[in-house]
């Protein structure tokens, strides 16, 4: 498939940085991935030779920088294969596109009483805005429920979206893993007569993207969760869609003229970022697009799903009634994210202990309360992988959680 | 790294698995509910207190929700070690427990010196474990938002 | 003062790019000001050796990356003398630090026929949201005037501010370099019961900022016009204001709980930054702030006095009639920003002109369109210095734009 | 870098001390403004036309607004290169100029290969300043948007 060791030795952190003398063992790409030298070295050699405004000096450096940001654009849109880099607005991270999806489509679209559905395994990004929304004018949310292996249960989803103007799903779960047929849910929302609106941060840093043949409306995702910088994300809509939709936010470059009277607004994508955007994060992204490239869309998700195999074995053979994995345990329909409760620890104490041994996870609620609702739990333990991890950082959180009775005596 | 069983001395697991005044409380007691968003901790305080202003005395508590062994083992030491006290002193041991906990903000009176921690000095280890702090301070702010809302009401009545 | 050759060997591109091998006059700072080897140094080995995510997961690499994001938070407030880091909010830029003020704040305060002020040199960002929220729910906008040397004109002030809720300029104009009395135009906002709204983009990175002798209520500016990284923005507000007002964007870190039927907002500043934030660029903005204050914000607003007078000086004794500078000619009431007119030349032509002997100015309306109806122009060209400009650079300025009239022959 | 004089040809600075065809025509000529958000450049197209389709002719155009040396000449020049011309003449000339700025979602199609952009190959230069070319096609975007209105407009009347 590809060298994990060469691939691996590409992150200064997880290659060269030691705590109590011994190695990080990350498995919290869920929550945010490493850098690898590539995007470091694109942003830091950036500053240092390239660095100027974008779109509103005239001079060359400043006309080379604004090509350096319109190349993470083109990146972009080819890692999803979007039919026009126009098409990708640039956010600060995929909570903001969701937003400006809830709050610029949402307000000029919806009415009191207009259903907008969502899934009971969304993350915040995917419910707070649109409760806003429901305070602000009184619209109805519906929630597509799970089965019991923790997928969409889709028995009456056409009951759910009659009526309905917005389907807004993740396409992967960053609690329980599970990846929904997303072609399909985006034709279901299309008979429906809803937009389809797609929450693809954990999907697009794992799997080969194709926004086009997901028939997609409107797509968010984050740069830092895909090995590129914090403080940019995405939004990626069709054109028509973007073109119709008033801007989210004022300022400069979003305008074609203002007056005392009012403004008019420039075309898609500039309409949607007002302000000095995230330059140098747009060349480390372009950088990190390039880097997942090289190594290759299908590989990763081949990568990610025997290691998920392996995961789901070993904790379920080495533990097995004292480890309740959550989500399907088929690779096919779910991605490297492993919820857990372990022997009624404590999810915070598990990752206390796992610290110890310098293993990385996340305690908690995971940014989905709702979902912990429904599964009955208020945290839970997570551990995730991406392309740099493999089987010895999964022996290391099984050693690790091993350890953890011993404490507790439990 | 400062060692686990700085964290979790033996009192503190006591407490953990076997946490005192668990339960609930009917009105009028009040009611109030804290969250540690970082972890998904939840705590509801139940507080019934008699008289008002600092000399109001905390008749009974009890503590409910889920929650780590440290915001669970604090809750429980909590109870125990405001139950029968008035509020005044209840605030001094507040205090004392936070600057303990190395939060800065606290303004300590002269008197705070002289008061005395009890079991909840092996909470001390804490504060080597900065991420946890919150979770040993989270049933404290609970609690005084419970006396707030106890004096709130008490006020009301009158 | 400071030894200026030091500080601009701090500077990579300054020091060290070449185009066709000459070194670059970079005058374009009111833009984006350059990055110093500290803040590029802070990112980078952030980067390579603690990244991780923040306020999400409880082992210590987490922690370690939380304490060094609060820095920054701390850093700032340090900067502007803020009573309290928790009342510096990060946004991504001063745009959305404007727009959350006027969408957040106005939203919840705001009704038909209310009045905000404005002055006629302000930024599209303090211009563009407060017209949407017109359009959205149709408050009236009221303009200070300008008096013939590009001071404000403060003679109907009170008049103006009659009855009205919010008071929203500009410490700096990024076009004229005007700078306004702040602390007395914040005196007269609350004298008249209205919100004292500062942009501070241009003031803070050039000068010493106390936000509590101005009194100001909620001041916005930008990490990338200070030495800072992109990708981060700062919005700082009286605790009381900032806990009053509704959130401005939903999602993860945002939210105290999260049910099926609603959320509540966790304390400020975490209630406005959803998502995960811009945390390598927090950790840049750091180091810049501590780069700028190890030079000491007085002595750099000492140097671009000096130099502005220098500017002003020889480019009126060189050209006389042929330059039209706006603005105040007094540098105790401007900064280091010089936009003017020269012999007819349409502004794109001199900065292409400019460009060839590698000296960086920008051409335009500089987002601020209104101000230029008031000017009577369409554009201008627009030069401005920071701490690592020196003389020479205005020299090189100067015999730049002696040659352009051998070209356009005027 | 490419020397000024590629891009300030004689002829463009002639068309931009002397601008052809500056002014404005009353209604029912149409008006269309065009900005450069960029540099603040302001155009506008005064067409008058006369027929419908392909086959309809302007016959008088005039421009009115500021902007600088590139964005005025190309103006000038584009109205001399357009009065009398059928619409799908002016369309050809259009893509042909369009792809000589270098603007690759041109579908140029056959014949445009015969047109024959006389003086505007002068701003052939500007490739080489891509900050440029939005000043040299913004006459062309904006003509472009005229000629739709003028389409537009009469159809109405039809
Ligand atoms: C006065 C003023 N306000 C606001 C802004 C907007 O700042 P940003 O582009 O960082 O959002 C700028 C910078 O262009 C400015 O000069
Ligand atoms: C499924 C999902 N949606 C949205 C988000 C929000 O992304 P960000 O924090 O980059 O805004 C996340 C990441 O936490 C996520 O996992």
């Amino acid at each position: 498939m590809f060298d994990l060791d060469a691939v691996r030795s590409q992150f200064p952190l997880l290659a060269d940085r030691t705590i109590d003398d011994s190695r990080v063992v990350y498995l919290d790409s869920g929550n945010t991935s490493q850098k690898p030298r590539r995007v470091i070295d694109a942003m830091t050699s950036f500053m240092e030779t390239s660095y100027a405004p974008i779109n509103r000096s005239s001079y060359r450096l400043a006309g080379e920088a604004t090509e350096a940001y319109e190349a993470g654009r083109t990146a972009i849109a080819r890692l999803i294969n979007a039919p026009s880099a126009d098409e990708v607005v640039f956010t600060k991270n995929a909570s903001e596109a969701m937003n400006l999806v809830a709050m610029a489509w949402g307000r000029a679209n919806l009415e009191a009483g207009d259903v907008v559905v969502l899934t009971e395994m969304e993350h915040h990004a995917n419910i707070v805005p649109w409760q806003m929304l429901a305070q602000e004018r009184g619209i109805e949310i519906r929630w597509v429920g799970l089965t019991a292996d923790g997928q969409l249960d889709l028995s009456n989803l056409d009951e759910l979206l009659s009526d309905a103007k917005v389907f807004a799903f993740t396409a992967m779960s960053n609690v329980l893993g599970t990846i929904p047929p997303t072609k399909k849910l985006c034709a279901a929302a299309h008979a429906a007569g809803a937009l389809a609106v797609v929450d693809a941060c954990q999907f697009v840093p794992h799997n080969v993207t194709d926004v086009q043949d997901w028939d997609a409306d409107l797509v968010a995702f984050s740069s830092h969760k895909m090995c590129g910088p914090t403080g940019i994300g995405m939004l990626w809509g069709k054109m028509e869609i973007l073109e119709a939709m008033p801007p989210f936010m004022g300022g400069g470059n979003m305008i074609d003229t203002v007056t005392f009277d009012g403004f008019t607004t420039a075309p898609v994508p500039a309409k949607f970022e007002p302000g000095t955007p995230a330059i140098v994060e747009a060349v480390g992204l372009a950088a990190a697009v390039e880097f997942l490239e090289d190594i290759g869309m299908a590989n990763i998700r081949q990568h990610e799903m025997s290691l998920t195999r392996y995961a789901l074995d070993t904790l379920n053979a080495r533990f097995g009634d004292d480890i309740t994995i959550y989500g399907p345990d088929n690779v096919e329909v779910r991605g490297g994210i492993f919820s857990f409760e372990f022997r009624d620890l404590h999810p915070h104490d598990v990752s206390q202990v796992l610290d110890e041994k310098n293993v990385c996870v996340r305690a908690g609620h995971h940014c989905a309360k709702p979902l912990m609702q429904t599964l009955g739990v208020n945290a839970t333990t997570r551990a995730s992988v991406y392309l740099y991890n493999d089987e010895a950082d999964i022996d290391a959180l099984a050693d690790g959680l091993d350890g953890a009775s011993d404490i507790f005596g439990f | 790294m400062p060692g686990l069983e700085d964290l979790y001395r033996e009192i503190i697991l006591d407490h953990y698995r076997t946490p005192r005044n668990r339960g609930e409380l009917d009105p009028p007691a009040v009611k109030i509910d804290g969250h540690n968003p970082l972890c998904g901790d939840e705590i509801t305080v139940y507080l019934a207190v008699d008289g008002t202003g600092d000399d109001a005395v905390v008749t009974d508590i009890k503590i409910g929700g889920q929650g780590c062994s440290i915001s669970q083992s604090s809750a429980s030491m909590m109870t125990k070690a405001v139950i029968g006290k008035q509020v005044g002193e209840i605030n001094a041991v507040m205090r004392r427990f936070k600057s303990m906990m190395g939060i800065d903000n606290i303004e300590l009176e002269e008197a705070d010196s002289e008061v005395d921690l009890g079991e909840l000095e092996a909470l001390q280890g804490v504060v080597k474990f900065p991420v946890r702090i919150k979770c040993a301070v989270l049933s404290w702010n609970t609690l005084a938002n419970a006396i707030a809302a106890s004096a709130a009401s008490a006020a009301d009545d009158a």
